[in-house]
């Protein structure tokens, strides 16, 4: 039977991971080997971006049975939403592996990445909640394995920590799947995982539908993570490998608002609505309290991991401000805080191979010896800021009009997002990077070539998103219409 | 005529002759542990080839009823059953080879038991009648016994043997009694009979079934060890040595089952939501229990064995669920058992290989850094722990998520969400192994005693790893191979089977 | 008649059943401890024969015999075992023999 | 033709991003010469001098305002904001200035920062800066102006701190930046709301006009506040004040642009781009009618203090901008345009003059350790002294003018109070303005660390021409009452001055008054100043001295008490809460465990009995159901 490219794009680098683990390779063959994957996923992901119609529909569908007693199949397809994620991690991943071109000598590392990222394709694109189940607890375990070899400090703790969190979360929303099938079960009479039949299901009374929605919502929002289920952050971000710590904040935290908006808005559009405020108010409170708790951090790495937490808890107020303002701002901060916290974290990575060193107490100083590394830090850290001329800018502002939209009180709360970061962001900068302090920094180098040539892209898109947003929204605007739709037949209060 | 009904029992009759030709054999000096470990193989295969040629048809008969009147049945589900024990043997004495050559102590007679103990477990499966199961369940269990105590020079194996013996007779004895009140109840011991009386006697005081009934499920929740009869378990498994602790953790359940669902389905179906309620506590207390114990151990056998208590509490909330959706709910116990028994065969294989010398305990700590000595034997034992744990592309992934729709189906979410929070929980214990294994450096004692990947066991072992991961991914994309819609459909055929009046 | 005379039948073979299993949990000799499961074995056989002869089929004796057999050949297991456990520990107090306990796993 | 405006943005930003480019290159390949930065530097701006003036020509021959819009920014369902540039009167009139104001400036910067090895990077910053600020003046609608305002408000930081090895300059970059933040909040909310009521029909400036009209007033009212908080922190106003004193960390000529004649400024341009709004909200009018009078007051209370040169400006420029907004409040925006005009001349000289001296002096910046610098630097003796003259209002210089109108606007709108600091405030600008000037140029036996050297001409020739502006920008909005025809006012059309219904006489008077006025405060700046003896200096003390101790009072309201809160989370609440919370119930889990676990003692009796109560508690559980 005919693979579709979607498929192609979950399995090569799964192919490719499991031929490297069993041939006796170098690592630097390795390394070649996924960066070239990545780059070909990169093609592909051009290739579908450039194919994609302006319909609100899903496109590239592939179906093909798997458990047939129970209706389980393997169908893929993207959307709007997934569509941009996918070309974020296109994008993202090739230059991840030029910033980590010499970081690991271990070949092991590579396939992790090369693991993680079939993982998040796979659930990218599922179409069937099994499915989806499947990759989204399949993909946590390269993730367990990346920090548990390659982490530093108490790493086998806090890999533990965040496995057996997250797939906490995870069986919650496991149970209400299965409730799910089981309903349709019943109303008609045939199995059935597919999001596509699952919406229609109309026999759920309302105290089960709210449990089954708190089920998800708790896989979501430790994913994601929302207060108060953050507990594992600090300790993962700041042990974890700098690629692992790329990966879970760049990209697998997104994973949670993308799965939040692609299953929740369909199955379950009334509660949606119906808890919405709670949820921008959770998320508002998310971007102070974490914006807050950055401020006095010392460990370079844990205030980022703040200052992620504290976006993510913006963006997940955006996606329930339930306007197309919101909804497409959370889509564009998505895009632009994985571009600029990945770049962060990788700079900090560069930061730590050569100083070995992570925290604000002993740095200083960096930008003369490395003007490269400051000008980058520089665009990144104006990009999370949300300066003007950069995406951050773009993102920020649709979501607090779409907040304003909402409710104007909350509104005036979210405008707080231009202090917050800016309130931390530049301490560490002047900190860390600008000010000549007497520790010892002889050993920082600038970037080398191969580090430049993958952060230049990221750069690009920062500012040229900044400056021409439209370019980049009309590609999501039908689905985002298409999911309000959604949530309008039952009636925005 | 003749020929035909034998053939339905053939396969028990090969194993019963295999044992008692071995136990005449042995005697015989010319023939050596290795020569018994390939004849107990053979004898299984052969029992295997012949119970396939009835496998995946429907159909049930009583095989010579001029001879057993009605006391022996042969339908697909016993073909079934018998299958999975067969397999269960078969692994066993595979993994089994290494250990008995490595270890001595061990005699000639060890087969001839164990294949006395395979045919035990085939009758209670064919049994269609109270006593006859009580006489095969004492075969298995006899035979189980004397294994367990073989090696009569280490106290763990004879204390193990002894606690086993007393506590198992003392629920043989409950059977016992269960059976005379049902005799006295309805006069008659024979299944179908009992059923069909029961249905007459509808409306009517039925309170001597209940409390026979009640006392038979005692004997099922002890040998399954599920609340409150579950303390042996972890000494026995600890007791005993690793293949036999296999053999009982992951085949004798499956026997056990193999009976007491027929019985259920069957027979004590019109009064079986008397006892929901009960179960329902149980299944609390076994979850929490297994839970309990697991979380704490130190050495691995004992993790496993405590973690065979929980995996009993999910295979009960299937059982309870059995009322509500009769069909799912018992085809997703035999699968589960599948899945256990892999994922469990696997596991005790794979560290009774490890376990070379007697005198290491197996603990959590021996593990520290052992991907990096032995990154296969590493990556087998992960995926088994996997596959306990029910991540996904794992078989017992499947096999909760049929358990857990099931119980869903029937109505009992709460226990589903109950069985989710052990779930979880048992990530702690089943990652913290892979963790040791392969976050810490390897330390250098290891390396020296365990041996290196040769011989039969590994591949064995090899074998299942690889049935783990397809039982989770596997599909009908490679047509003709079975996958999980196989093993699902053909449990669901020899659930129908019972019903063929 | 026969009903009362089967009611008390029963009601002996409960007891000794319930003595068997005290016996069990309240004695310290293995021995004894054996007897005891034997006595337990034995008042179900009186049971069965009972029934046997209140429903006039000769099925309870049977089954009878096969109990008496069954528990013959557990006594074979079992005595065996006393002695390799005598010949362990010189002792046949069931409650020294403790090595499996979560105290000694640890 | 309109796109001539985007070329006016446009061409600084390119040159800006060459210079960066080549800068980049520079400091890691091959050194580049300074004539590779100086060359796109000093062109950029002097062509969008030229754009300005085509387009204002333009505009000045057909009256009707150039509209330009190359693409769609953002289209979010039906709201659809376009890059749009908007070259009317206002905004034209400004770009003049700015671009003319600024070539001076970066051509002044050249001999400045010759030495300094960041010079590319300077000029970077400073084109960028510049093209910033262009969008900012020639946005079509708040959203692009926004951006702008934010871009100008990131360069002041990057400038501010542009020598960032220095600890307290990058603290004044982030200071600025932050409390610039503080106002873009207010801005943003403002905007937020503008947004929602007129956005969904364009949101250029036209388009909300015509809308405002249409929206509750206690909500014009909200906007109105929001909008001009914005406008506080970019224009150093009470309470937001406090970075622009900070600010002067940077190089001279940064002060003198963005400090002085340009960004400060942004927010009087922005309450008169918003005329239309505040046309309909006279009492928030009035409110920054206050707030500006009573920064002036304030600021030149403590310059009268200061011993830093370019603090003393700092403040002048405050008290300078608390004028424009007493005029821009009461409603006369042309009169404010014209100080702005007027102010951006005499400023940027005495901030350049400022620089010259210190440039002569070595980076020596508090006026007691300078004097006798008349004999040093003529040229810039004489230049500093008109710059003084004008911001004192001394006829016929270019500030007489334009403070003047400004206060006859606030004594004929009625609002004594207001004229009446106003009237304060001047005699305190002369008083003080006139000490530095004594003290710096004519103060006795200075003790100079090294000797004095005079500056090349390239810095002085900008003095002399803004000189000649300071003297002469006046006469452009000179009055009807002096004859003039107050070309400023007929320009800028529908900002231009409503009548003033006060006699000649009045006029004469106050006009009269306010030359009397800075007389005084020259007259005491010389008495106690002139010829002052440094050497018998001490510092001095006090509160005024210490700025009202608000910087600290700031600092431990906000940024302490901040950090306090922010430990608070992260170690109280997140460590010893909510983690603790999570990992308690696992240990306290796996410690219960241990305690089940004594069950487990291999003791088969006790196993036994455990069996058999279960048997019985189910069978009298069983027998309970059946009864």
């Amino acid at each position: 039977m005919s693979i579709g490219i979607l498929s192609i794009i979950i399995f090569l680098p799964m192919v490719a991971a499991l031929m490297l683990t069993l041939a006796p390779l170098s690592s630097r063959i390795t390394r070649n080997v996924a960066f070239g994957v990545s780059l070909i996923i990169f093609a592909l992901a051009l290739y579908i971006y450039t194919h994609f119609e302006l319909t609100g529909t899903i496109q590239f569908k592939e179906f093909y049975p798997w458990i047939k007693s129970y209706g389980i199949s393997y169908s893929l397809g993207i959307d709007g939403f997934s569509l941009i994620i996918l070309m974020l991690i296109a994008t993202l991943i090739p230059s991840a592996y030029l910033l980590l071109w010499n970081n690991s000598r271990s070949k092991s590392y590579w396939i992790s990445m090369l693991f993680i990222q079939s993982g998040i394709s796979g659930t990218l694109f599922s179409l069937d909640l099994f499915l989806f189940y499947f990759f989204w607890e399949a993909m946590l375990l390269p993730v367990f394995m990346i920090i548990g070899l390659f982490g530093s400090g108490n790493r086998v703790f806090s890999t533990l920590k965040i496995t057996i969190y997250t797939i906490m979360g995870s069986l919650f929303m496991f149970v209400s799947i299965l409730y799910l099938g089981v309903a349709h079960y019943y109303e008609f009479g045939a199995w059935s995982f597919a999001l596509s039949d699952l919406v229609n299901i109309t026999t759920i009374a309302r105290e089960q539908k709210i449990l089954l929605f708190l089920g998800f919502m708790l896989a979501f929002a430790i994913k994601i993570p929302l207060f108060p289920f953050h507990s594992w952050l600090l300790q993962t971000y700041s042990n974890s490998p700098t690629g692992g710590v790329f990966l879970l904040s760049s990209i697998m935290a997104k994973l949670g608002v993308y799965a939040l908006v692609r299953f929740m808005i369909p199955l379950f559009p009334d509660l949606f609505v119906e808890f919405s405020i709670y949820f921008v108010s959770l998320g508002i409170f998310g971007l102070v309290y974490f914006g807050i708790a950055a401020i006095c951090q010392m460990n370079i790495k844990k205030m980022f991991a703040y200052s992620s937490a504290s976006h993510l808890g913006f963006i997940t107020a955006g996606v329930f401000a339930l306007n197309v303002q919101g909804m497409m701002g959370s889509a564009f901060l998505i895009v632009a805080h994985a571009i600029a916290t990945g770049g962060l974290f990788l700079l900090v990575g560069v930061m730590e191979r050569h100083l070995g060193i992570r925290s604000l107490s002993g740095l200083g100083g960096i930008a003369t010896k490395a003007p490269w590394f400051t000008l980058f830090f520089a665009i990144m850290l104006f990009c999370t800021v949300g300066i003007p001329g950069t995406n951050g800018f773009v993102a920020e502002l649709l979501i607090v009009l779409g907040i304003f939209h909402y409710n104007p009180y909350l509104g005036v709360l979210s405008a707080l997002t231009v202090l917050v970061a800016a309130s931390y962001m530049f301490w560490v900068f002047q900190k860390a990077v600008l000010v000549k302090s007497d520790n010892d920094v002889s050993h920082m180098k600038d970037l080398t070539l191969y580090e430049i040539l993958g952060l230049l892209p990221l750069a690009v898109l920062i500012i040229a998103m900044g400056i021409y947003p439209d370019l980049f929204l009309y590609k999501i605007e039908p689905t985002l219409q298409h999911y309000l739709i959604d949530i309008l037949h039952v009636g925005v209060k | 005529m003749f020929w035909a009904h034998l053939s339905y029992l053939l396969p028990l009759i090969i194993v019963a002759g295999g044992a008692i030709v071995l136990m005449l054999l042995t005697p015989v000096n010319r023939f050596s542990m290795e020569r018994f470990s390939l004849f107990t193989f053979l004898i299984l295969l052969l029992a295997l080839v012949a119970d396939l040629y009835y496998f995946g048809v429907l159909f049930t008969a009583f095989p010579m009823q001029e001879l057993f009147s009605k006391m022996l049945i042969a339908d697909s589900y016993s073909v079934y059953f018998d299958a999975l024990i067969l397999c269960g043997a078969l692994v066993t004495s595979l993994i089994g080879t290494h250990y008995f050559q490595t270890k001595r102590h061990f005699k000639k007679e060890f087969f001839s038991l164990f294949l006395f103990s395979v045919f035990g477990m085939m009758l209670l499966v064919h049994a269609n009648e109270l006593l006859t199961a009580f006489i095969a369940l004492e075969i298995a269990s006899l035979s189980l016994y004397v294994m367990i105590g073989f090696q009569k020079i280490h106290d763990k194996r004879v204390e193990a043997s002894y606690q086993y013996l007393v506590l198992g007779s003392i629920s043989g004895a409950f059977f016992l009694l269960g059976s005379a009140l049902i005799y006295a109840g309805v006069g008659t011991t024979v299944l179908g009979d009992i059923g069909k009386v029961l249905d007459a006697l509808i409306g009517k005081d039925v309170s001597l079934m209940i409390i026979g009934g009640t006392f038979i499920l005692v004997t099922f929740l002890f040998k399954i060890s599920a609340f409150p009869f579950q303390n042996w378990t972890i000494d026995v498994y600890d007791g005993s040595p690793l293949p036999v602790t296999a053999f009982m953790a992951a085949t004798f359940k499956v026997a056990i089952f193999g009976f007491v669902l027929r019985l259920m389905l069957i027979d004590l179906d019109p009064i079986r939501d008397i006892w929901d309620t009960l179960f329902i506590v149980i299944i609390l207390a076994t979850l929490l229990y297994g839970t309990f114990l697991a979380i704490i151990q130190e050495s691995l056998k004992r993790m496993l064995a405590a973690s065979s208590i929980v995996h009993t509490g999910y295979l009960l909330i299937a059982f309870v669920s059995i009322g509500y959706a009769g069909e799912s709910a018992s085809s997703s116990i035999i699968f589960y058992l599948v899945a256990y028994f892999l994922s469990a065969m696997g596991a005790f294989g794979l560290i009774s290989y490890i376990a070379a010398d007697e005198h290491v305990r197996v603990t959590y700590e021996d593990f520290r850094g052992f991907a990096h000595v032995h990154p296969y034997m590493a990556a087998m034992l992960s995926v088994f722990m996997l596959s306990l744990a029910g991540i996904p592309s794992t078989i017992g992934f499947v096999g909760k998520f049929y358990i857990f729709t099931g119980a869903i189906e029937a109505g009992y979410t709460f226990l589903a969400v109950c069985g989710i929070v052990a779930t979880f929980i048992s990530i702690y214990y089943y990652f913290k192994l892979i963790a040791l294994m392969y976050f810490y450096p390897a330390c250098e004692k290891e390396g020296t005693q365990i041996p290196t990947l040769s011989g039969i066991t590994p591949i064995t072992i090899g074998v299942i790893a690889i049935a783990v991961i397809w039982g989770g991914i596997g599909n009908t994309f490679i047509a003709y191979f079975p996958g999980v819609d196989f093993l699902i459909d053909t449990a669901r055929l020899s659930y129908m089977s019972l019903f063929i009046k | 008649m026969i009903a009362n005379t089967l009611f008390a039948y029963i009601v002996v073979a409960m007891v000794l059943f319930s003595i068997g299993l005290l016996g069990v949990i309240s004695r310290k000799n293995i021995f004894v401890i054996y007897m005891s499961i034997e006595l337990m074995l034995n008042a179900i056989n009186l049971i069965f024969v009972s029934l046997s002869r209140y429903h006039d089929d000769m099925g309870g004796q049977v089954m009878a015999m096969m109990v008496i057999a069954i528990a013959a050949a557990e006594a074979g297991v079992f005595l065996s075992l006393i002695i390799v456990l005598y010949r362990r520990k010189k002792s046949l107090d069931s409650d020294i023999f403790r090595t499996l306990s979560q105290k000694e796993a640890i | 033709m309109s796109a001539l405006l985007a070329g006016i943005v446009l061409a600084p930003l390119l040159s800006s991003v060459l210079i960066g480019l080549l800068y980049m290159v520079s400091i890691t390949k091959i050194p580049l010469a300074k004539t590779w930065f100086t060359l796109p530097a000093l062109f950029a701006p002097l062509l969008s001098f030229v754009f300005g003036v085509i387009a204002f020509i333009e505009v000045y021959q057909t009256g009707t305002a150039l509209h330009f819009e190359p693409y769609l920014w953002l289209g979010v369902g039906e709201y659809k904001i376009y890059m749009g540039f908007l070259g009317d009167k206002l905004s034209l009139f400004m770009v003049i200035f700015i671009t003319f104001v600024g070539w001076l400036i970066h051509l002044y910067a050249t001999a400045y920062m010759s030495e300094d090895e960041g010079y590319g990077k300077f000029f970077f910053y400073f084109n960028l800066f510049l093209s910033s600020m262009l969008l900012l003046v020639l946005a079509d609608g708040p959203l692009i102006m926004f951006i702008g305002w934010e871009g100008v408000g990131l360069c002041s930081y990057l400038l501010i701190s542009f020598y960032f090895q220095d600890n307290s300059n990058v603290v004044a970059g982030n200071k600025a930046f932050i409390v610039n933040r503080v106002g873009d909040l207010g801005f943003l909310v403002g905007l937020a709301i503008l947004f929602f009521y007129c956005g969904n029909v364009g949101f250029s400036y036209e388009n909300i006009a015509h809308q405002v009209a249409s929206m509750p007033a206690s909500l014009l009212q909200i906007v109105g506040i929001a909008l001009f908080i914005g406008a506080m922190g970019k224009s150093a106003q009470i309470p937001l004040y406090v970075w622009l004193p900070d600010a002067m960390a940077g190089p001279t000529p940064v002060s003198a642009l963005i400090h002085a004649a340009t960004m400060v400024t942004a927010g009087v341009y922005m309450v008169a781009r918003f005329s239309f709004l505040y046309e309909l909200i006279p009492n928030v009018g009035l409110f920054i009618a206050y707030i500006g009078a009573f920064s002036a007051l304030f600021a030149a209370v403590i310059a009268t203090k200061q011993s830093d040169i370019k603090k003393i400006l700092a403040y002048s420029t405050m008290s300078q901008l608390g004028y424009m907004f007493i005029a821009v409040g009461l409603g006369a925006y042309s009169s404010a345009l014209f100080h702005v005009f007027t102010h951006a001349f005499f400023k940027a000289l005495l901030f350049m003059g400022a620089g010259a001296v210190i440039i002569a002096l070595h980076h020596e910046q508090n006026i007691f350790k300078m004097g006798k610098m008349r004999h040093v630097t003529p040229v810039v003796y004489i230049t500093m002294l008109m710059a003084t003259l004008a911001i004192s209002g001394i006829p016929p210089f270019a500030g007489f003018f334009s403070k003047d109108e400004i206060l006859l606007v606030a004594f004929a709108s009625g609002e004594y109070v207001i004229w009446g600091i106003a009237v304060c405030s001047a005699v305190l600008t002369a008083y003080y303005m006139f000490r530095l000037f004594f003290v710096v140029f004519e103060g006795k036996n200075a003790l100079h660390v090294n000797p004095p050297h005079d500056v090349s001409w390239v810095m002085k020739a900008p003095l002399v021409v803004l000189a000649f502006g300071s003297l002469f920008a006046g006469f452009i909005g000179l009055p009807s009452l002096l004859g003039g025809s107050h070309l400023i006012g007929s320009w800028l059309g529908e900002w231009g001055m409503r009548g003033l219904h006060v006699s000649h006489e009045t006029e004469w008077l106050l006009l009269g008054l306010n030359v009397a006025i800075s007389l005084i405060g020259i007259g005491i700046a010389y008495k106690k100043f002139y010829a002052y003896d440094l050497s018998r200096h001490k510092e001095a003390k006090g509160i005024v001295y210490n700025k009202f101790y608000i910087d600290e009072i700031y600092d431990v309201l906000f940024v302490r008490s901040i950090r306090k809160l922010s430990e608070f989370i992260a170690v109280g609440l997140d460590v010893n809460i909510v983690d603790r919370v999570i990992m308690g119930m696992s240990h306290g889990f796996i410690k219960l465990g241990h305690v089940v676990a004594l069950v487990q003692n291999a003791n088969v009796r006790f196993y036994a009995l455990i069996m058999m109560l279960g048997v019985s508690v189910a069978s009298c559980y069983l027998i309970w159901m059946v009864e």
